[in-house]
């Protein structure tokens, strides 16, 4: 059976996502899940049955993430995975698109009065295990001809409580994570985030390889939510742009053409998912914008339009 | 009722009715079932791992891994294998499994002696803390010691200091390391000849003793030869050795030999939760020493350490080996816990990292399992052997 | 040889007379003592404030942890979802009835004569997972569903471990048996079972049930995580149960099993009749401490991302609106299993005593 | 009939028959295979040649036989055997129960009636553990009888019994004898022998080396390994 | 001397001069702390009041001279207490090489001709596990007898025999009587008492009744609980 019939026949979508991760994925007390990664899992579910919360979320330690996809315990990966060539190659995987463009930073202890990586020369770096960030930092230090201790921790909550014990110097994550675990500590002030940008890491969405309807529907949903926000369509006007006369907006929403059918979709998945999840804009701004405890600006994940790279391909 | 003698066997029955065709019969849809089972599993496996696309075998192992490791007992750095990182893992499980178990097995002997003991502060000390120990998680008591106590050590630049040569701080314990220079092999030789002359000083007080009957200071003379033989080779060698003493470099010490607090967390808390169920296993095999056997030694008027030594320890070992070795088992295998603070043992490395970042859960997960199945049967293997040295003879 | 009533000499000097026999008797005694009494002085006094004298016990949020010791307060505040996890509040009536159910039925395990205490605890066994199997996730009996993956905390941690002992007591029943059989194939494949059960790893044996599971199974076939990590636990559990049983059934005199045969049972009716009844009584210290063992390994499944109480602590630890409330955190967790692995150890030391003493009537 | 434990030819060409009602008793030295021997009627020790036919049913290694035979014969072992999780009616209702499939009630009012043959059925809800040794073996006789077997079998009923008790276990054995059971018993109580015995036998080495009636066996014992048992066994 | 375990009164006011050589032997029945007065001998158990003077050396808390008086005492236990680890001829060597220091060779030796003395010089490597009852209790006379004690206390050396056995023992027993050792023995062979007590004591509820030499006390008891005591036994 393919994957959309098996998701429909349950009748929700199970999404594998971080454990804890503040504006990609994160519970609170009473198990709701909420976060950018999270969000784009409800896009989905959106499009499928047009109700936002038939998903069920499958915490992940970076780790089990793939093994846990490949063999099918999860529909889609939705954890601030990296893209690159190996995992979409050999890993019997398919990145679906890019929802957040991020790079690998350093977060330092102030006290330790280091400005720029180049500096970092013999430091301790605490990382995740099983991430890109890993691999990059071997890469980084190899580079430079600098040496670097790696402490591995399987969490991103051991991440923190490693380096906030002092068991590191720096600790080294994603950009948008390091706002996150930034603000996890006692005191956010005590560390700041030094300004080099060691990778690329375009995260987002990943499926399993092999069955391309899916992978489209995962695809074509981020791209909606994009495209969206081009064409200022948002969650509170959804409704009133069904009446739009823009043909953009006809297709995006499902007034004309078969563009759910083409996927096996309902027509009005476009409308559904930004009803009932919001533009990318919306998703960006709710979640990790600066508005947020994370307080990060769009930077290139602004719209092509606005001076970023956030550009997804027409719904035609 | 009669009774006949024939000269031959009992008339075989219908095959249904004989048990021993019934038993084959059994095993046969037995073995059948386990081979179908496993065939099916097999084939699910290699299917479902088609299906999805995922590739097979183990030449990953030979690729280039990419990432780095905290510690290592043989070279490694990013540029090796994979195979290499398996290796890493597997010398470091070995390591702390290792040291747990010799501190493990001190410790619990300590304490279930300490239990027993005719003061009674002490023993009721080593009641509370068997109590405590062995009734709290041990994934618990590993995230104690690590992120609650070691973390608590100051940081590199507030080191504690002994001597400029040893620092503790929260990045690890640093000791000087030994450099050997040229001319060290007399050195070498001089400790190859302190240990022959124990060992000759060993056989040659036995015969004396077996002649005479005094006994002679072996011990203290053995600790004499190995200290003085090699310090004096090393003297006249012109002192070949060099010592690298930790230095504060950067953020962090460098040369020197480190233990991290990963390792030292790790292996306190296997340490200390193993030894109290060691120590109840000591505690009840002395026991399990009869009252008789102690009064028999005392009449002889053999003194409490030697009734200790010669009568009662021999005979509790024998009930102490089986349940001993099976928490040598667990300690190698709750080694495995490591993951959870960073250290990189073999779930951690090979299971962990290496696992994800090739995505052959099934190669690497069955090579995992293969070695602590190894690890484990050596071990009984091994304990074995031991116990049926000290098993007592019977009619 | 008159005065038959004398008293034991130099009763009222007792204190002192047992300080000096069992604190000071002997140097190395006294040496001992000092430094232990030493250790203990200086300890508990830090202690006592960081527990009781300078610890914040009310309050509604971190800022009135003021004082400079344990700021139990954050206990107090999260203690819902330490024990509920992300189990909806409305509905947890229904995991407190199955707590109140529990005690009912093991409670009275301790209270010796308690009339029908036998019956209540098979209840415990056998009837209480099929109650709680319709409660807790309801969806039957118009009970609302609540989904595996809102459980959490304490109910996790006591779920896992209940269905863990109970559903791995027959299997090991049977590897056991097979064990112990005379068909040399079958007993080939349970040492094989066993024996590779008990050397992995329970780590390795989540992992693989948590995402590698549905890779062995047929495509479509599939369980709920929990059920997954479930069956490894089980399966992992039956082989350790397997070898306490198996030491029952060793005790068990030849006699008995050629009594057996000489009345004419069979096979299974020698074996559920005679050989298990005996064997079982025999091993429940065993199977007690086994489940001692099963209740902490629980803790693991934290690694696997199931949130049971050490999982639910260690998430909240983390939480920006706490400061520094790890050692807090684990130490609610250490003495929550304590009491419960305490108590149960209480208890089956007990049993052990009553059980040796039955024997040698 | 032949029996080898593995190279050790333990019993030697045997050649025995009962009639109905008959009482045979058992005796030899230590290790001559009486024990194996009686093991054997009920098939709890396998015999490698020879046959052995049971109220005409043949042992062999088919199922069902055995478990014809077992059904008609009643064994008491030395050291009694009972089930201890078990109380004494319960011991005695299991096999009616269980394998003859006989109505509880039914098979309670046997087993009553069979204790009272035994003199203890204010017992019946006791536990075996609560019981001296000498009521255990009683025990063991009800349990056996319970079956309503054709033969009863018993492998040195009294050698585990303190002497008091050895009376009142052998009193009832007297008594079930008389009642015209075919019994085999090994024993060295010689009283027993004399009083009840239609046929003593003598085994040695595996082999029977001399049957005769008691008197005959006890006062002109004509093989050379008779006579000097008798003399030790009577000395005390 | 006297002696209390908590409140109970076990030895009440014992007063006894044993000569060297002499042969004393203790009977009483049981629960009189027979046992009990033989083990304060070497302070097995602990006295509260009074002295006891074994060779001159006083029994008190100090150490050196408990170890000097265990030197000189030999004990045999009833129940044997061989260590079941180490061969026969490592039982006997264990004393004198680790408390008398003596060469292992000659400890050998002496060991091998005890040994020979009390018959079993064949056993010597074995385990105690692999004797019978009565060569295990006569390793344990030999054990005893390698540290060449002064005096040898034996409690109940044959009770935990079967008949055949006690036999052996009491042989060796009477061998080492005739060699002028000094002998206190708890026992109820009272043919042993007549052949080579010096003098038989007799114990009731921790007092000593009465005391005589083995013919006037077996022929002549002055006190009642004695009489009594003496039916019994003899009576057997
Ligand atoms: N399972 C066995 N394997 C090997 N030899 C055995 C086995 N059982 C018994 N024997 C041997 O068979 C011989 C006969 O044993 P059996 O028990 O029948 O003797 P017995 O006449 O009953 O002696 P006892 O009076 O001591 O009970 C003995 O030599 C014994 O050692
Ligand atoms: N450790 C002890 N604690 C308390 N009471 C004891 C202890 N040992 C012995 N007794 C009591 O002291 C009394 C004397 O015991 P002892 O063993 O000396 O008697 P005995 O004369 O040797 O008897 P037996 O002939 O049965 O060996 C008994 O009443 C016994 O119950
Ligand atoms: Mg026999
Ligand atoms: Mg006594």
């Amino acid at each position: 059976a393919t994957t959309l019939e098996n998701v429909k026949e349950k009748g929700h979508l199970q999404c594998g996502v971080t454990s804890g991760l503040p504006g990609f994925s994160q519970p609170d007390e009473k198990g709701n899940w909420t976060g950018i990664d999270v969000d784009t899992c409800r896009a989905v579910a959106a499009a499928i049955f047009g109700d936002a919360s038939a998903v069920e979320f499958t915490p992940l330690t970076a780790k089990e993430r793939f093994t846990a996809l490949q063999s099918g315990e999860i529909d889609m990966l939705s954890r601030n995975t990296t893209w690159t060539l190996t995992r979409d190659a050999s890993l019997g995987l398919n990145f679906a698109g890019v929802n957040y463009y991020d790079g690998q930073g350093f977060l330092i202890n102030k006290d330790i009065g280091v400005d720029d990586a180049t500096q970092l020369d013999g430091a301790t770096i605490c990382i995740q295990a099983g991430t890109t960030t890993e691999l990059n930092l071997s890469d980084y230090f190899r580079a430079k001809g600098m040496e670097f201790k790696p402490i591995v921790f399987d969490t991103s909550e051991q991440t923190v409580q490693g380096f906030a014990a002092g068991r590191c110097d720096v600790l080294t994550s994603d950009r948008s994570q390091l706002a996150a675990l930034r603000s996890k500590l006692s005191d956010p002030n005590s560390a700041k985030i030094l300004p080099n940008t060691i990778s690329k890491e375009p995260l987002g969405p990943v499926v399993r390889q092999g069955d391309d309807q899916w992978f489209n529907i995962v695809k074509w949903v981020l791209s909606v939510q994009i495209n969206a926000e081009e064409l200022g369509v948002t969650s509170a006007n959804a409704d009133d742009m069904l009446k739009s006369d823009n043909p953009n907006i006809q297709r995006l929403l499902g007034t004309d053409g078969d563009m759910g059918a083409k996927l096996g979709l309902p027509d009005d998945f476009g409308h559904k998912v930004v009803k009932l999840v919001g533009n990318y804009g919306e998703m960006y701004d709710r979640n990790v914008g600066p508005d947020t405890p994370l307080g990060l600006d769009r930077g290139i994940n602004a719209l092509w339009t606005e001076g970023g790279i956030m550009y997804a391909p027409p719904v035609r | 009722m009669k009774k006949q003698t024939i000269d031959t066997r009992p008339a075989g029955p219908k095959p249904w009715y004989d048990p021993r065709v019934r038993s084959l019969f059994f095993q046969a849809i037995a073995i059948a079932l386990v081979f179908w089972g496993g065939w099916v599993l097999v084939d699910n496996t290699l299917s479902n791992m088609q299906s999805r696309g995922i590739s097979t075998g183990f030449g990953f192992l030979n690729e280039t891994a990419g990432f780095g490791i905290i510690m290592n007992l043989v070279p490694y750095d990013a540029t090796m294998s994979y195979g290499r990182t398996f290796w890493v893992g597997l010398t470091n499980t070995l390591l702390v499994s290792a040291m747990g178990v010799v501190a493990a097995t001190i410790l619990g002997f300590i304490i279930g002696v300490a239990r027993l003991s005719s003061n009674w502060l002490v023993a009721k000390m080593a009641l509370v803390y068997i109590e405590v120990i062995r009734n709290i998680p041990l994934l618990l008591q590993i995230f104690f010691w690590y992120f609650a106590v070691l973390s608590n050590l100051p940081s590199p630049r507030q080191s504690v200091d002994v001597g400029g040569a040893m620092f503790l701080n929260n990045r690890g314990l640093y000791l000087p390391e030994p450099m050997t220079q040229e001319g060290f092999g007399i050195v070498w030789g001089g400790i190859l000849l302190a240990i022959a002359a124990v060992v000759g000083v060993r056989v040659w007080a036995k015969k004396r003793q077996l002649a005479t009957g005094q006994i002679f200071p072996t011990f203290k003379v053995g600790v004499a030869i190995l200290v003085f033989v090699p310090v004096i080779s090393y003297l006249v060698a012109g002192r070949p050795l060099d010592w690298e003493l930790p230095a504060l470099r950067g953020f962090n010490f460098g040369g020197g030999i480190t233990i991290i607090p990963e390792l030292a967390a790790l292996w306190i808390a296997l340490s200390l939760y193993t030894a109290s169920f060691i120590a109840e296993i000591v505690r009840s095999g002395i026991l399990s020493v009869s009252k008789g056997q102690t009064e028999a030694s005392k009449a002889l008027g053999l003194p409490n350490g030697l009734t200790l030594r010669l009568v009662v320890i021999p005979q509790a070992m024998r009930v102490i080996i089986p349940p001993l070795t099976s928490q040598y088992l667990n300690l190698v295998k709750n080694s495995s816990l490591a993951t959870a603070i960073g250290y990189p043992d073999l779930v951690a490395v090979f299971m962990g990292t290496t696992l994800n970042q090739t995505g052959q859960a099934v190669e690497v997960v069955a090579i995992t399992m293969a070695v602590y199945l190894t690890i484990s049967l050596l071990i009984s293997l091994f304990m074995n052997i031991y116990n049926r040295a000290v098993a007592i003879k019977e009619r | 040889m008159t005065e038959s009533t004398m008293k034991a000499p130099k009763k009222a000097l007792r204190p002192v007379k047992w300080m000096r026999e069992n604190l000071f008797s002997g140097w190395f005694n006294t040496v001992l003592t000092l430094g232990v009494a030493y250790m203990l002085v200086t300890s508990v006094g830090p202690l006592l404030n960081w527990f009781f004298l300078d610890a914040n016990f009310v309050g509604a949020d971190a800022s009135d942890c003021t004082g400079a010791g344990a700021c139990w307060l954050f206990i107090s505040q999260r203690l819902n979802f330490f024990i509920y996890g992300f189990y909806p509040d409305e509905l947890q009536w229904r995991v407190d009835a199955m707590f109140l159910l529990l005690a009912i039925a093991f409670v009275p395990q301790f209270i010796e004569r308690f009339p029908g205490r036998k019956w209540l605890g098979l209840f415990g066994i056998f009837g209480l997972p099929v109650v709680g199997y319709f409660l807790i996730p309801g969806g039957s009996f118009g009970l609302e569903q609540v989904q595996s993956s809102k459980w959490g905390g304490l109910m996790l941690t006591l779920i896992l471990a209940y269905i863990g002992i109970v559903a791995s007591l027959p299997i090991g029943i049977l590897l056991a048996l097979g064990r112990r059989s005379e068909m040399p194939i079958i007993r080939g494949i349970c040492v094989v079972f066993i024996e590779v059960w008990r050397a992995v790893p329970l780590i390795t044996v989540l992992f693989m049930a948590s995402v590698m599971l549905p890779l062995f199974l047929p495509e479509g076939v599939n369980f709920e995580k929990l059920a997954r990590a479930l069956i490894g636990i089980t399966l992992w559990q039956s082989a350790y149960m397997a070898e306490v049983i198996r030491g029952g059934l060793q005790a068990i005199p030849r006699g008995q099993y050629e009594a057996a045969d000489a009345l004419g049972l069979g096979y299974w009716r020698k074996t559920g009749l005679v050989i298990l009844p005996q064997a079982l009584k025999m091993v429940i210290p065993g199977i007690v401490n086994t489940f001692i063992s099963l209740f902490k390994d629980t803790t693991l499944v934290l690694i696997i991302g199931l949130f049971d109480i050490l999982g639910t602590v260690q998430s909240t630890v983390t939480d920006p609106a706490w400061q520094n409330v790890a050692i807090e955190g684990y130490v609610f967790v250490a003495f929550c299993f304590w009491v419960f692995c305490f108590g149960i150890s209480r208890y089956s030391q007990n049993l052990e005593r009553k059980l040796d003493t039955g024997h040698k009537t | 009939m032949h029996k080898w434990y593995g190279d050790f030819h333990v019993l030697k060409d045997l050649n025995l028959n009962v009639a109905q009602g008959e009482r045979i008793v058992i005796c030899g030295p230590s290790g001559s295979g009486k024990s194996t021997f009686i093991r054997c009627i009920n098939r709890l020790e396998e015999h490698q040649q020879g046959k052995i036919i049971v109220d005409d049913v043949e042992l062999t290694d088919d199922v069902r036989q055995i478990d014809t035979v077992r059904r008609e014969v009643g064994m008491v072992f030395q050291h009694f055997n009972l089930f201890p999780h078990l109380t004494v009616l319960e011991n005695c209702c299991l096999s009616p129960i269980w394998v003859r499939k006989t109505p509880r009630k039914e098979a309670e009012a046997t087993a009553m009636e069979y204790l009272e043959r035994v003199k203890i059925p204010e017992q019946a809800d006791k536990y075996p553990g609560q019981l001296s040794g000498g009521q255990q073996q009683r025990v063991a006789i009800a349990r056996a009888l319970c079956m309503k077997p054709k033969i009863m079998l018993f492998d040195e009923p009294t050698s585990a019994l303190d002497p008091e008790m050895i009376k009142e276990v052998l009193d009832v054995m007297i008594e079930l004898a008389g009642s015209g059971m075919t019994m085999l018993c090994v024993t060295h109580e010689m009283g027993f022998a004399k009083t009840v015995a239609d046929r003593v036998i003598f085994m040695d080495g595996g082999e029977i080396v001399e049957q005769a009636p008691p008197h005959e066996f006890f006062t002109n014992p004509q093989e050379a390994r008779t006579q000097k048992f008798l003399q030790q066994i009577l000395a005390h």
